[in-house]
């Protein structure tokens, strides 16, 4: 841990990518080159980024530590900081408060199969596990990866997904509420909420499932796990609380006597059902 | 954000008493300021070229434009704005011309205060938002309320104009107090003839509905998208059916009907056509004096009409119309001289209105066109006018000159003269008021032509003696009391807003003076505008008129409502407010102080009441955002967060670092 | 005593029609009642009357918007808070049945605390009407009830409960001691540099716990307080006399026209800030000019609400 | 005072913020700047729709932050431009104006008016009039803002202390 | 422990003597309720009474800046705009004097909070090493007195470096840490002698005041087993009126906010005490929210005090029993009977 564990460092943004008509991606890099060469994080971990005079947010790190020539945050437009952070362009200063939290169990999944489910932004912190997955591609089984949006317009990561569909090592399947004329054309274009494209998909169920996105969706897709024959302890998702100092001081992401900003935000669906329902 | 600051020159105006280029280069130290300049015409061609090409290359999405005042050149930057790509709200102002140089001499104090002025300018801006018109579907059709000569012009324009108009009249014909009139001044043209064919033109114009016996019940909507339901009063008569052949007129037994349309100085008969050129020319039942309606016995007209259109079992009718425009022409109201006790207004059968002296006068009056007193019928020799009855007197809540009295004074006198060559009229006025093409002429003539006595001052009583009356008043010329014997006295009444005014108002959401008379958005410039976008104004109902005023003023408004349809669709103003209904609890205090109904109340999903705007309607004047206490609604582009910037930056002391 | 009787049988017969009354209880120790939320049979009989039920419990009706059939005990001054909700239509008349009573006045803690060390030591307490004799620690003194009242009952008109459905006991007859403000008027003693500097002291004070607010049957925003938004942002986090201050006036002037003077702000704050000499003077203004009492009249509409072309009340500014 | 600014030398330029409404005061004032009315320097307006959009508790906030005074016009009454905004306005500043004595903050500080878009004479007059006035009020006092805690004492003792800006962990970041 | 006197006349030589290096924050009489304010000019402790603030606020201010930032311009190029922030850590030296143990145990939730393994926060950690605290035992117990009741009692040296009795004349006072020790070098200090008995008399007298102690000892599996029962919740927060008043005057409330607060191009990084009872406190940027309603924050409130933090650090309980919360509640809402109500609860549930 850091000496001051609330001071940021100081970073600059390289480029921004506009995703949808919501979210955009920044790449930042750290601006004193040695804490960049000596930064390390682990996929699923989170980072405060803020804007001076705005405020933190916390978003989860979706870059890879595979690849590390910068931090990538993605950046739904929701309120005061998030439309500041979207003002921001390529040049900017912002501060980096990274990493926090906890985790994928990367160690523990080497050898299993593994199925993305992603909805909306909750694609980002799947990202930074597929590609770590994916650059360490001899380590694990079968993957496959069903991302939904309500729109053909509302998916992110639109060069990722086309590298992935290039590739026969990945399975990818898209899924949309709303499809506009174009969509469907191609197999792995579907149409249907993801619970039930997820079981249309029927993905084997010895391996880990990794789901991440909105409440409902969430809700929904847990119990498809279920029924598919998901183990419990094998169905991992990330959760979102609103937080302030990211290292368990300020009080307010507690579940119960846990801390998402600490104790998370990756959590088993087993240790979920451990948790009083406070979500 | 990346904004640009142009501090403009204006030739020697702004930079004789500012030093321009020290504000531009001190306003580099603004944040987020990222270029600055100043210019020597900015408005100009070749200064808004420049503000283009710094946003190209400067990637600006904000631009300080410091010169003259907003309400010079705010929508010339704006539109350069919109030329380079950025949204027109992305423009901030600083008046450093009007405000600053032009009002003081001190270079250095200027300059203080210029570059301040581009702070909060700046400050403002980095709290602007881009906003974005909404565009909707204008219905092209004019409601037209009111019939008389104002409400047929605009209709008959309108309808030229290929627009469909629905022109709605109380009364049981169109004509308004132009058809009671006998002859014009200052050309004594027959009011009728003139008149008659326009009516005639309402009648078979294909373009125009009319309900007659009507009236306006709810106005909802916004300009471009009016919902007006209109109240067809029961006739009892199936006026498709029903040619006006007058069979049933002439066979009804009741026949003691006040005449309104003789201003009550004759009877009718309770199924009645008002009178012979009525448009429409259709027999209408007045459900009071009816037997068959009161008792349940006669069905006299029912059995003679060749046509078998009396219906007793009618009932009044709400129809439906969906227009794009309003046009009020709802005229004004004789006021009511029965106040005047003094004058035995109203007691004394000889002492009557110049309305109703009209109808003695008129060929298809009651009388023929024959003068003669109500009382005995016997030609009046001696006939005194008294003007000012009911204006300009504050005693009777009525300060306002009607302003066309004086000239049909002068008229009625003249006709007298011309009915009944022997007769002396006598004119007692407060001040002669004639301005108009001819009419100074016309009022000079019946004095010196005519012979009519103009007496100048007030009446202050009148009283019987015998079957004359005598007419007291002063002579103040002569600085004498007066005393006039007459056989008829007829009172020059002044004009009084339409009954039912105010309620009309409130239902079109327009405003009206104390007097009930509807107000013009603006007295000079707007005077056939409202405040409230769609719904124009011509002829009395704004405040006494005469006829031609009136005419033009149904042809200006006609012409608004083209101006407006010549648009296929509307964009709505987004300086409006909106409401953020995640901190909305729905108390619904925006709604009450809003003065143009644009806020209602809806019902979220779950179940909550929450404020929702009324974007076409709102103004933007932003007291609901005074209102709200939550700050839950917003005017946008003067956001409590975008004046509080502005306050901030003027009084906030800067944190030391 | 009688009054408190007859309501518990007045609550007794309406509580099946009623999902909840609201009156109060026995606090943690003699001196404290807290308000009491009657659901069932058994809760009535907590039910307490006295001189200690200082809560107004008109301010949880915020919280039973929609629809909830809801019954409270309240005092003269509480159920002007009442009808100054019926005004504004944030509550539907149907929905109420309230249960009054004569009130003689409430006890003042802060007074209690000033003159008897901390409230805490207080061993007991009789109240006779126009005296109260204290015991704390080896002190036991007997002191006027007017010297350890609260303000508002010194210049009460309303003791008994105001357009209430059920009315239990007598009438009180307690007369005003006084028509004016006291504490007020000694205020306006001060120059204007005193004023500042005291709210200065005072508003240095604060800790922005937001009681004041959260204690006002009139705060109807609840959680969407202005103070509590950055958008739009009317206040910093810092507690400071700037911001401090800053929302007092915010919360004077979204009462202007609408506070009660029920007292509960200041009675709640727990710093003991004297704010009720703000929203006192402000509802003396609403009364000077507009000759309105917030409160007391549902029909009425509430000043800032409405406005007249001609204001003859008001001097024109040149 | 105002950081705002380095151009501005103390006893200078007094801070008077103005709150205009959009088409008849600030045209009047736009009027007397046409007609070359010399006016005092001090007054910085900011504009607004109708005066029925300033909000009373604007003018607050700038008299706690530390403006001198703040000066508010609109339509004359019945002329509003949106008919009813200075209705509601006169109403919300009048009770501001007479609320003000009780915080200690002087209300001849603050003044309401109306001035239309042809009185450019007027507008010369009421500027010039009310920054009279407030010259002869001269600077607001400041509100403190703070720890809660004696400023003055806390500054004194905090020289007192040791540490200072020696402190290891005091250092700064570019 | 070295046990020594000094009379009411020292106390204020030694408050005299300590303020000339240190801020001393002693409980005042502020506009009628007692409050800790810097020792200065004119100002008497005032000792009679339990201050209302507590005494965390010298450790753990009301607002306390973590960083300024500046956004610096270049002067040839506007476009370039850099960042600059500065740490803003406290340097003061400071004594609490006055405090009750109550209050002053407070401060070891604290520790354990922001001084552990895991992490170490800075600012709290550099203030709290350079305060010391000179406690003051009670010898008189209030209704809302329950320190005994949480493993605590009226002469708890819990966080105190140095604790004083009152005796006839003046205090006994023993140290309670090393630094302590150092303070009581100072000449005020007498040998304690037959004072020192007189003391523990009182500290006996005062336990004795406080009557027996209700056992809370089963309180976190208690209020676990009645978490879900909304209607218990809801039922004890229906007085609750949300606001603050409990936590910012809590000796062991922690929680706080991060706001930036901005003037043009500087600006602060403000960390602000914050209250869980309040709906903005987990209202998220979306717009859920995990606790709309009062009954659930309440709930939060309470766990943390008798559950969360005794289980997570395994330690005593987050409450120090001063009745702070109660006593300022306007609505007189009683934390003790909470817990006794969830206890019967789950205990009635575990019999069904």
């Amino acid at each position: 841990m850091k000496a001051n564990p609330v001071l940021p460092d100081m970073a600059t943004i390289m480029e921004v990518v506009e995703e949808t008509s919501n979210i955009k991606t920044f790449r930042v890099r750290f601006d004193d080159e040695n804490v960049m060469k000596n930064f390390t994080f682990e996929p699923g971990q989170v980072g405060q980024l803020s804007v001076f005079g705005i405020g933190e947010s916390t978003f989860v790190i979706n870059s890879s530590p595979t690849r590390m020539d910068y931090l990538q945050f993605s950046v739904m437009r929701v309120g005061e900081v998030t439309s500041r952070i979207h003002q921001l362009k390529a040049g900017d200063s912002v501060g980096v408060r990274a990493p926090l939290g906890n985790a994928f169990p990367t160690e523990e999944m080497k050898g299993q199969d593994v199925t993305f489910i992603g909805g909306g932004i909750g694609m980002a912190p799947l990202r930074t596990l597929l590609v770590y997955l994916l650059d360490n591609r001899d380590d694990y089984g079968k993957i496959t990866l069903l991302y939904g949006a309500r729109t053909p317009q509302d998916l992110s990561y639109q060069e990722d997904i086309a590298e992935w569909l290039g590739r026969d090592d990945i399975d990818v399947v898209l899924t949309v509420d709303n499809p506009d004329e174009e969509w469907g054309k191609n197999p792995h274009e579907k149409t249907g909420l993801i619970p039930n494209v997820l079981k249309e998909i029927n993905p084997d169920n010895s391996g880990y499932a990794v789901t991440c996105g909105p409440p409902i969706m969430i809700k929904f897709t847990l119990m498809a796990l279920n029924e598919l024959g998901f183990k419990d302890d094998k169905i991992i998702t990330t959760l979102e609380k609103r937080m302030k100092c990211g290292v368990g001081l300020c009080g307010r992401c507690n579940i119960g006597d846990k801390y998402v900003c600490v104790d998370g935000p990756v959590f088993k669906y087993s240790e979920l059902q451990e948790l009083p329902n406070e979500l | 954000m990346r904004i640009g600051v142009f501090i403009c020159h204006c030739g020697s105006n702004i930079a004789a008493t500012v030093d321009c280029p020290a504000v531009a280069e001190q306003a580099k130290g603004l944040q987020d300021v990222v270029f600055t300049t100043d210019t020597m015409y900015t408005c100009s061609e070749p200064g808004q070229n420049e503000i283009i090409e710094a946003i190209k290359e400067h990637k600006l999405d904000g631009v300080v434009v410091a010169s003259c005042s907003p309400r010079m050149h705010e929508a010339t930057f704006r539109r350069a704005l919109e030329r380079a790509g950025l949204n027109r709200y992305m423009l901030e102002m600083a008046n450093i011309r009007e405000h600053v140089s032009w009002i003081g001499k001190n270079k250095e104090r200027n300059t203080v205060k210029a570059f301040e002025l581009v702070s909060i300018a700046v400050a403002k801006l980095r709290n602007n938002n881009p906003l974005y018109a909404n565009k909707f579907d204008v219905t092209k059709r004019v409601l037209v309320i009111g019939g008389g000569v104002a409400g047929i012009q605009a209709a008959l324009d309108c309808a030229d104009a290929g627009y469909q108009v629905v022109m709605v009249e109380r009364e049981q014909s169109i004509g308004g107090k132009m058809a009671k009139i006998d002859k014009t001044f200052p050309t004594v043209d027959c009011s009728s003839c003139i008149l008659g064919p326009k009516m005639v033109d309402v009648s078979q114009h294909e373009n125009i509905t009319l309900y007659a016996l009507s009236e306006v019940e709810k106005i909802e909507g916004y300009v471009g998208n009016f919902d007006v339901q209109v109240r067809k009063k029961a006739t009892y008569v199936n006026w498709d059916e029903c040619t006006g052949c007058g069979a049933c007129m002439e066979k009804c037994p009741s026949k003691k009907n006040i005449d309104k349309f003789n201003e009550g100085i004759s009877k009718c008969t309770s199924i009645n056509i008002p009178f012979p050129q009525a448009i429409p020319k259709k027999a209408a039942i007045n459900p009071e004096g009816c037997l068959m309606l009161q008792k349940g016995k006669c069905g006299v007209c029912a059995k003679v009409c060749p046509t078998k259109c009396i219906d007793f079992e009618q009932k009044d009718e709400i129809i439906t119309e969906k227009v794009g425009a309003v046009i009020a022409a709802t005229g004004y109201d004789m006021f009511d001289h029965s106040v005047y006790k003094q004058y035995g207004a109203g007691q004394y059968p000889d002492v009557i209105t110049s309305l109703q002296y009209e109808r003695l006068m008129n060929a298809s009056g009651p009388t023929g066109g024959h003068i003669i007193r109500p009382s005995d019928g016997k030609e009046p020799k001696k006939v005194v006018f008294v003007q000012c009855v009911g204006s300009r007197d504050p005693s009777v809540g009525r300060p306002y000159c009607s302003g066309f009295c004086c000239m049909y004074t002068a008229k009625q006198a003249i006709l007298t003269k011309d009915h009944i060559p022997d007769s002396d009229s006598y004119v007692f006025y407060m001040d002669i008021r004639s301005p108009g093409k001819g009419y100074d002429e016309f009022t000079r003539r019946a004095q010196e032509q005519y012979g009519v006595q103009y007496l100048r001052g007030r009446v202050s009583m009148i009283y019987p003696k015998g079957d004359r009356y005598v007419v007291r008043g002063s002579d103040t010329l002569a600085g004498t009391q007066v005393e006039v014997e007459a056989d008829l006295v007829v009172l020059a009444v002044g004009a009084e807003s339409a009954k039912n005014a105010p309620a009309l108002a409130e239902k079109m959401r327009i405003s009206y003076d104390n007097y009930g008379f509807f107000m013009e958005a603006h007295p000079k410039l707007k005077p056939v505008e409202t405040n409230t976008a769609g719904v124009y104004l011509a002829g009395s109902c704004v405040g006494p008129r005469d006829i031609p005023t009136s005419v033009g003023q149904g042809s200006a408004a006609a012409a608004k409502v083209m101006t407006l349809f010549s648009k296929d669709k509307l964009e709505s103003d987004p300086q409006v407010s909106s409401v953020n209904t995640s901190r909305c609890i729905g108390c619904m205090k925006c709604a009450t102080t809003c003065p143009f109904g644009a806020i209602k109340e809806v019902t979220d999903r779950a179940g909550n009441v929450k404020a929702e705007v009324i974007e076409t309607v709102c103004q933007g004047c932003g007291i609901c955002t005074v209102t709200c206490p939550q700050g839950a609604i917003q005017l946008q582009h003067f956001t409590d967060n975008q004046i509080l910037a502005e306050v901030n930056a003027l009084c906030q002391a800067q944190l030391d670092f | 005593m009688q009054a408190l009787a007859e309501l518990k049988e007045q609550i007794r017969q309406a509580l099946p029609d009623l999902d909840v009354v609201i009156g109060w209880q026995q606090g943690y120790d003699a001196l404290h009642t807290s308000p009491l939320f009657i659901r069932s049979e058994e809760d009535i009989d907590k039910l307490v009357v006295n001189e200690f039920c200082v809560v107004n419990p008109a301010t949880y009706l915020r919280e039973m918007r929609g629809g909830k059939k809801v019954g409270l005990v309240l005092k003269g001054c509480d159920s002007r808070s009442v009808i100054q909700l019926l005004q504004e239509k944030l509550l539907k008349e149907e929905d109420l049945t309230i249960f009054g009573f004569g009130c003689n006045g409430v006890l003042n803690h802060t007074k209690l605390q000033a003159r008897f060390g901390d409230i805490g030591f207080i061993t007991s307490l009789e109240n006779d009407g126009t005296n109260v004799t204290v015991e704390a620690g080896d002190k036991k003194e007997t002191v006027p009830f007017t010297e350890l009242c609260a303000d508002k009952c010194l210049t009460c008109s309303y003791p008994n409960t105001l357009q209430c459905s059920h009315f239990a006991g007598e009438e009180s007859a307690k007369q005003a001691d006084s028509a004016t403000d006291k504490a007020l008027e000694d205020f306006e003693k001060l120059t204007m540099e005193e004023r500042f500097t005291f709210w200065q002291d005072q508003m240095r004070r604060c800790i922005r716990c937001y009681a004041c607010r959260n204690a006002c049957p009139m705060c109807v925003c609840k959680d969407h307080c202005l103070a509590n938004s950055r958008e739009p942002k009317w206040l910093s986090e810092d507690v400071d006399v700037q911001n401090n201050f800053m929302f007092q006036l915010i919360h004077v002037m979204h009462l202007t026209g609408r506070c009660v003077e029920c007292g509960e702000c200041e009675r709640a704050c727990p710093m003991d800030i004297p704010i009720m000499l703000l929203r006192r003077k402000m509802a003396g203004i609403v009364r000077d000019v507009f000759a309105y009492n917030a409160g007391t009249n549902a029909e009425e509409t509430p000043p800032l609400m409405c406005f007249k072309v001609e204001e003859p009340t008001i001097e024109e500014r040149h | 005072m105002s950081g705002s600014t380095g151009l501005l030398t103390e006893g200078q330029d007094l801070r008077i913020v103005g709150f205009l409404c959009n088409w008849c005061s600030y045209g009047g004032a736009d009027t007397a700047g046409v007609a070359r009315f010399e006016q005092p320097t001090d007054l910085r307006v900011i504009r607004v729709p109708c005066s029925g959009r300033i909000d009373p508790l604007f003018i607050a906030r700038a008299l706690l932050s530390g403006a001198d005074g703040v000066l508010v016009s609109g339509c004359h009454p019945r002329d509003c431009h949106y008919a009813e905004g200075n209705f509601y306005a006169r109403r919300r500043f009048e009770m501001l104006k007479q609320f003000l004595s009780v915080t200690g903050i002087d209300p001849e500080r603050f003044h309401y008016t109306w001035v239309s878009a042809s009185e450019g004479q007027r507008w010369q007059d009421v500027v010039t009039s009310f920054t009279e006035r407030i010259r002869k009020l001269g600077p607001a006092t400041k509100m403190a803002g703070g720890t809660g805690y004696d400023e003055e004492c806390l500054k004194e003792i905090a020289a007192a202390v040791s540490l200072g800006d020696q402190c290891p962990c005091h250092k700064e970041k570019a | 422990m070295a046990c020594k006197f000094i009379s009411h006349e020292d106390t204020n030589q030694w408050l005299e003597a300590l303020a000339k290096d240190h801020v001393v924050f002693i409980p005042v009489d502020d506009g009628g309720s007692v409050t800790f304010r810097p020792y200065g000019e004119g100002r008497k402790p005032v000792l009679d009474r339990m201050p209302v603030r507590s005494p965390k606020e010298a450790v753990f201010p009301q607002n306390e800046t973590l960083l300024t930032y500046k956004y610096d311009k270049d002067p040839e190029d506007p476009e370039r705009t850099s960042v600059r922030i500065k740490e803003t850590l406290p340097k003061e030296r400071a004594v609490v004097f006055g405090a009750r143990p109550c209050g002053t145990r407070g401060m070891t939730v604290f520790d354990s909070v922001f001084v552990n393994d895991r992490i170490r926060d800075p600012y709290y950690a550099t203030r709290r090493e350079n305060t010391l605290y000179v406690t003051l035992a009670c010898h008189e117990v209030e209704s809302t007195c329950f320190c005994h009741e949480v493993g605590s009692g009226p002469a708890d040296t819990a966080g105190s470096d140095v604790l004083l009795t009152p005796v006839q004349g003046g205090y006994t006072a023993e140290a309670v840490t090393e630094r302590g020790e150092k303070m009581l070098e100072a000449s005020f200090f007498a040998d304690g002698g037959d004072k020192c008995a007189e003391a523990e008399a009182v500290k006996k007298a005062t336990r004795e005041m406080l009557g027996e102690a209700h056992d809370f000892s089963n309180a976190p599996e208690a209020l676990l087993a009645v978490f879900d029962d909304d209607e218990f919740w809801d039922d004890q927060a229906a007085a609750c009126l949300s606001c603050g008043a409990c936590t910012y005057l809590c000796p062991t409330c922690y929680c706080f906010n991060i706001t930036d607060e901005s003037t043009g191009t500087t600006g602060k990084r403000l960390r602000s005490w914050d209250t869980c009872m309040s709906f903005q406190y987990t209202l998220e940027g979306s717009g859920h929210n995990p606790r709309t309603t009062k009954g659930k924050r309440l709930k939060n409130r309470v766990n943390h005090k008798f559950a969360y933090f005794p289980d997570t650090y395994d330690q005593h309980l987050a409450c120090c029993g001063c009745g702070r919360c109660i006593k300022s509640c306007p609505a007189s809402i009683d934390i003790r009977s909470i817990v006794k109500a969830a206890q019967a609860r789950s205990a009635q549930k575990e019999s069904k």
